[in-house]
């Protein structure tokens, strides 16, 4: 089914359908980590890949509305069209190559299963006290990839920021006066439904938040479940009302605040002495410590996320009113 | 023939692979090349979960009375790629629309044309 | 056990109406009537099957959930597909109607 | 509390610019940003010689991330050869800084300032991490974090083909990443570890399967692109050609230096010399590249009108000689190798300021713009001719220490040897001729007006300071070739 | 048992993926996709009753929710165009 949604992709012209395509190939994969027993990966795949990445895609088709147009054929040279093929060919076969000896799937003697990981599913329900060795790992034992995985999406931020558009006074008031076309407002039922929709996935990311620690969760996918809330909002009510909610100063500081919390975490323990990200000292003992610190770091993450995911898609969003707003002038 | 049954996961991640990694190169459009590198990334992400995948191993969240559970060293490699992956998605995006608007076009072509050489 | 029957007896209903919704969402000639199969399969097997699966489980909490789901699937489902179909005739896009394509 | 503080400075090096960028973020005023980033990269350079001074006679710094020991934990592993690109970034990233303070005001919209320079105090912290980390998965972190801010800070540009390049750029450098997330993951399954140390001790068993040496493909491709090693260059000229000039001196300076680095790492000490040079055929492959890329990069920088282009291609070529050190497998060349990256950066900096300088000026970095400069922009100009001497490898520059270094190294191999010795003279004679293209525009043609309009003292500065470098490299030798063949012993130990 | 639930379902969902491949218009793909979704929730359902994992009915209503506001994006971005074409 994976093979031919991605085939589909290949194949398709008109973009909207590829970006369709797209959001079923993630939505697949997102069942097969299931499959394969990684529900924290299958959380966060079916929350970016088949909701948030579809979403940019469309909110970027919808600003540059185009489709593939067929080439003619004349234009494309034996360069274009024969090279792609050499190289995914190469590629292809030193992935085969490489496969030869590899050790088989689940295989419980393969190497990944025997060096470190065994000591994070033996050692962490002492060290670390909490249930779902994932976010264990995540945030205590390789705690510093993730800070460095907020600070991915904080560059990422920082980078649309910079490309459409920062305001300077950050208000959000050059955005107002601009008509928001979003036509969903016409489906009254919409409204009711979604007025009821909404508080109910912010409870539920809250839940996603805090309950990480016990079941597949944690900052991460709250952070993008909360922020679909608001995008919901958005999406039916208008940017602007939207705004009126979250303005995009509170969200700017949101996001640094939340970085800042999970770097101040490390900073607190740097100087309660102990290393970087060395949560035993914050806490009356070390598990205690390790709680505390799991939990601040997942709240970091949690606000950082759900602030920039917002800001992203209103920063999208906001540029597609802006744009159409110029075409209507043109056409006057 | 247990070779072929026991590596059918890496078959399927590589067609993927190849298949993210074609519409990266050749396609000409920009959207489309994000999309294959989304897929590309995706697949990357089964190879890592495949390796991370152990007989009869539950999730890995710790559980009275079960001893075996998948390798979770993977899954977080992998909620860090993915984020990763959708930083570098909303940035192209971004990249795109900027593009559109400096060129009026969003294919490969039709901008090289536009700028002479690239 | 009379509830395992039960349970089994509306997850195989449910398969069933989905399987014909499926097929109906493959078969039928136009955009309004592919509509009808996929919508009644959304609410339709998707009950059945929530509701069979909740008379096999046996703690309360799982219960819930799939209650929860249950209930969010109905209140979603039909909005999803109103809104769909409303905005579909918006854009003109035209039923088929046998025989007579250029009447309107 | 000084002891503390020492014991915590790799932790600091990376953290105090990771921290200062949201902070830098929040400040909200464009005026406060440039002040409070340069104080930040004085902080971290300050840092990195202390790292250097530590680490001169030997010692490896290990520090455990989070306190959890280090196959479980991620590790910062600190030895000579991380402690010297260390200090190169956060030096040139220092001098950068002190020349962005007039450069950005002018070249950026006021109201992106802050976040131009919350995108470089990131990049820089990525890069540094890039360098410090003892975690194969670590590296690929810092090294989105580095690759996502470049991209952001080259689309900063002015001209419209700045997005295009910084487009595929990003498309690029995303393959090269996911290769090496794709050969992490071979070895992971072969190994079972993450940590550099341990991977080290634990790959040989498994040297003789094909996932390792897959493995070992992906990630020296991977990395080649983002090193911008010959067949994989293309993204590199417009992207130095089209960022804002004081990016393009810190991306010449760092970014592809790093990237080498990295190479040397997982080459020399994860997969050692003895499987890359033994059982694959590396060494054939990157000298063979790397002479292509000496030659091709050059001739490409003798037929461009553009400066920044030339001295972008030229770049390309410089980095086949430090590829080519490198991949001579001795301690010689390695050190020979090291020598390039460090002088180089120097050389490439203070020429880049220089024609950034002139961009501030002109708004343009063609030839023609360059007609008559020795006479209205006297000091940019001088400077400009000094490091393109360094690019040629006149003596009395550092440039040439370390050509010169590369030849001795070559000489132990036979006629092989004598083929890189021609191209190495090669390189530098179509050096001559780029360089001299340049020169000869500024020197011995008439300007169109005659007046001076030499760039303002606060980028003559830095500008300087990269030119005295040079100089001073070039004859006091003792700092970098000591720090450089450091290095070498510690990645090939006995093997000589 | 369970296991037959679970082919009924994916048979289910490769109908729908053939139909959204197959068009013709934008609202039969939207149509295929949606439908999709939601067997993919009941999927996932079966599975955790057959893994009798209950955390997993949590990435369920994850995608029930996802599910949705995907639907409406399409719609919305879609309204946007003004020449809208079919």
């Amino acid at each position: 089914m994976l093979l031919v949604t991605a085939l589909g992709a290949v194949f398709i012209r008109d973009l909207f359908a590829v970006i369709m395509l797209f959001g079923i190939y993630s939505l697949v994969s997102a069942g097969f980590f299931l499959d394969l027993s990684a529900p924290d990966v299958a959380l966060t795949e079916a929350a970016i890949g088949a909701g948030v990445a579809p979403l940019l895609m469309l909110a970027t088709l919808a600003l540059t509305r185009e489709k593939t147009t067929p080439q003619p054929r004349a234009k494309r040279s034996i360069h274009t069209s024969l090279l792609p093929i050499l190289v995914v060919t190469m590629t292809g076969a030193a992935l085969v190559y490489a496969t030869f000896d590899m050790p088989f799937i689940a295989d419980p003697a393969g190497p990944a299963h025997n060096h470190v990981a065994p000591r994070y599913l033996q050692a962490s329900g002492a060290e670390i006290g909490i249930p779902n060795v994932v976010t264990s790992v995540l945030a205590s034992y390789r705690g510093f990839d993730t800070l460095g995985e907020v600070f991915v999406i904080f560059t990422a931020e920082i980078g649309v920021l910079s490309l459409l558009g920062f305001l300077a006074d950050g208000s959000g008031r050059q955005y107002w006066q601009f008509e928001d076309t979003a036509n969903l407002r016409r489906h009254n039922i919409l409204h009711v439904v979604s007025k009821a929709l909404i508080p109910v996935i912010l409870i539920y990311a809250f839940y996603v938040q805090f309950h990480g620690d016990y079941s597949p969760g944690g900052g991460f996918q709250a952070g993008v479940l909360f922020a679909a809330g608001f995008i919901l909002y958005a999406m039916i009510f208008g940017l602007q009302a939207a705004y009126r909610v979250v303005s995009p100063t509170a969200l700017y500081w949101a996001m640094a605040i939340g970085v800042l919390l999970y770097g101040g975490t490390g900073v607190a323990s740097l100087l309660l002495g102990g290393n970087y990200l060395d949560y035993n000292v914050l806490g009356s003992d070390a598990v205690h410590g390790q709680h505390n610190g799991i939990l601040i770091v997942e709240l970091g993450v949690g606000i950082c996320v759900a602030a920039v995911m917002m800001s992203v898609f209103f920063k999208f969003s906001g540029r597609t009113a802006h744009f159409y707003d110029d075409r209507r002038e043109v056409r006057k | 023939m247990t070779t072929v049954l026991g590596l059918y996961n890496y078959w399927i991640v590589i067609a993927l692979m190849m298949i993210g990694f074609y519409v990266v190169i050749a396609a000409s459009n920009l959207i489309k090349k994000i999309i294959g590198l989304n897929i590309f990334q995706t697949s990357v992400f089964i190879l890592y979960i495949s390796i991370g995948m152990r007989e009869g191993g539950a999730a890995p969240i710790l559980k009275e009375g079960v001893e075996v559970y998948a390798n979770p060293l993977p899954h977080v490699l992998i909620l860090t790629a993915i984020v990763v992956g959708v930083a570098t998605t909303a940035l192209g995006l971004s990249l795109i629309v900027r593009i559109k608007e400096a060129y009026g076009s969003i294919e490969e072509d039709d901008i090289a044309e536009k700028d002479g050489s690239l | 056990m009379i509830l395992d029957i039960l349970s089994w007896l509306l997850i195989i209903a449910g398969g069933f109406v989905g399987v014909t919704g499926a097929i109906g969402l493959f078969r039928f000639p136009d955009f309004y009537t592919r509509m009808h199969a996929a919508s009644m399969t959304d609410t339709l097997t998707a009950g059945l099957i929530l509701v069979g699966l909740m008379l096999q489980c046996d703690s309360i909490l799982t219960v819930l959930k799939l209650a929860l789901i249950f209930f969010i699937m109905a209140y979603t489902g039909p909005t999803a597909a109103h809104v769909l179909a409303k905005t579909a005739r918006h854009v003109n896009l035209k039923p088929y109607l046998h025989g007579k394509e250029d009447a309107s | 509390m000084n002891q503390a503080l020492s014991a915590h400075l790799p932790a600091l090096q990376v953290i105090v610019p990771l921290l200062a960028a949201p902070l830098c973020f929040l400040l909200r005023r464009p005026s406060l940003a440039w002040p409070f980033a340069f104080v930040v990269t004085l902080c971290t350079f300050a840092a990195a010689i202390a790292l250097f001074n530590q680490t001169a006679d030997g010692t490896v710094l290990s520090y455990h991330m989070g306190g959890w020991e280090p196959p479980w934990g991620i590790e910062y592993r600190i030895d000579r050869l991380s402690s010297l690109v260390l200090l190169l970034v956060s030096g040139m990233a220092a001098i950068a800084m002190l020349y962005a303070g007039a450069s950005v005001a002018e070249e950026v919209p006021r109201d992106r300032q802050i976040l131009f320079y919350t995108a470089f105090l990131l990049c820089l912290a990525g890069l540094l991490g890039m360098t410090i980390t003892g975690d194969a998965f670590n590296l690929f972190v810092f090294l989105e974090i580095s690759s996502l801010s470049t991209y952001i800070l080259i689309s900063f540009g002015r001209d419209r083909r700045a997005l295009t390049s910084a487009f595929q750029y990003l498309i690029m450098g995303t393959i090269g990443a996911t290769m090496l997330l794709i050969g992490i993951g071979f070895i992971y399954m072969m190994t079972g570890t993450l940590n550099m140390a341990d991977l080290a001790e634990r790959l040989p068993p498994v040297y003789e399967t094909k996932t390792v040496r897959a493995a070992f493909a992906f990630i020296v491709i991977g990395l080649s692109i983002k090193l911008a090693l010959f067949p994989l260059h293309i993204w590199l000229p417009n992207a130095y050609s089209f960022a804002p000039s004081v990016l393009t001196v810190f991306l010449a300076g760092t970014a592809t230096k790093v990237a080498l680095y990295a190479l040397i790492r997982f080459v020399y000490t994860i997969f050692g010399g003895d499987f890359a040079f033994g059982q694959v055929p590396l060494q054939y492959i990157l000298l063979s590249m790397a002479v292509l890329a000496v030659f091709s990069g050059s001739l490409y920088a003798v037929f461009q009108a553009s400066v920044k282009h030339a001295l972008a291609y030229s770049s390309i070529a410089q980095i086949g000689y430090m590829v080519i050190g490198v991949g001579l497998f001795t301690v010689a060349g390695m050190s020979a190798g090291l020598l390039h990256l460090f002088n180089h950066a120097i050389m490439k900096g203070c020429l880049f300021m220089a024609v950034g300088c002139v961009y501030l000026r002109y708004h343009s970095v063609s030839i023609e713009t360059f007609k008559g400069l020795g006479r209205t922009m006297p000091w940019t100009m001088a400077a400009f001719v000094i490091g393109g001497l360094g690019l040629i490898g006149m003596p009395l520059t550092s440039g040439f220490v370390s050509k010169w270094y590369l030849v001795l190294a070559a000489l132990d191999h036979g006629w092989g040897g004598f083929v890189l010795i021609a191209t190495i003279m090669g390189g530098s004679l179509l050096a001559v001729a780029y360089v001299w293209r340049i020169v000869e525009a500024a020197y011995f043609q008439d300007p169109e007006n005659d007046e001076n309009v030499e760039a303002p003292l606060s980028l003559l500065v830095p500008t300087w300071i990269l030119a005295l470098a040079t100089i001073y490299f070039g004859i006091d030798t003792h700092l970098p070739v000591n720090a450089a063949t450091g290095a070498a012993l510690d990645l090939l130990g006995g093997t000589q | 048992m369970y296991l037959a639930a679970a082919v009924a379902i994916l048979f289910i969902m490769s109908l729908a993926l053939a139909r959204a491949l197959l068009g013709p218009t934008l609202f039969d793909r939207i149509l295929a996709v949606n439908m999709f979704g939601t067997k993919t929730v009941l999927l996932v359902a079966v599975l955790s009753l057959a893994a009798g994992d209950s955390s997993y009915l949590d990435i369920a209503l994850v995608y029930v929710l996802i599910n949705f506001i995907g639907v409406l994006a399409v719609l919305r971005f879609f309204e946007y165009d003004p020449d809208s074409r079919i």
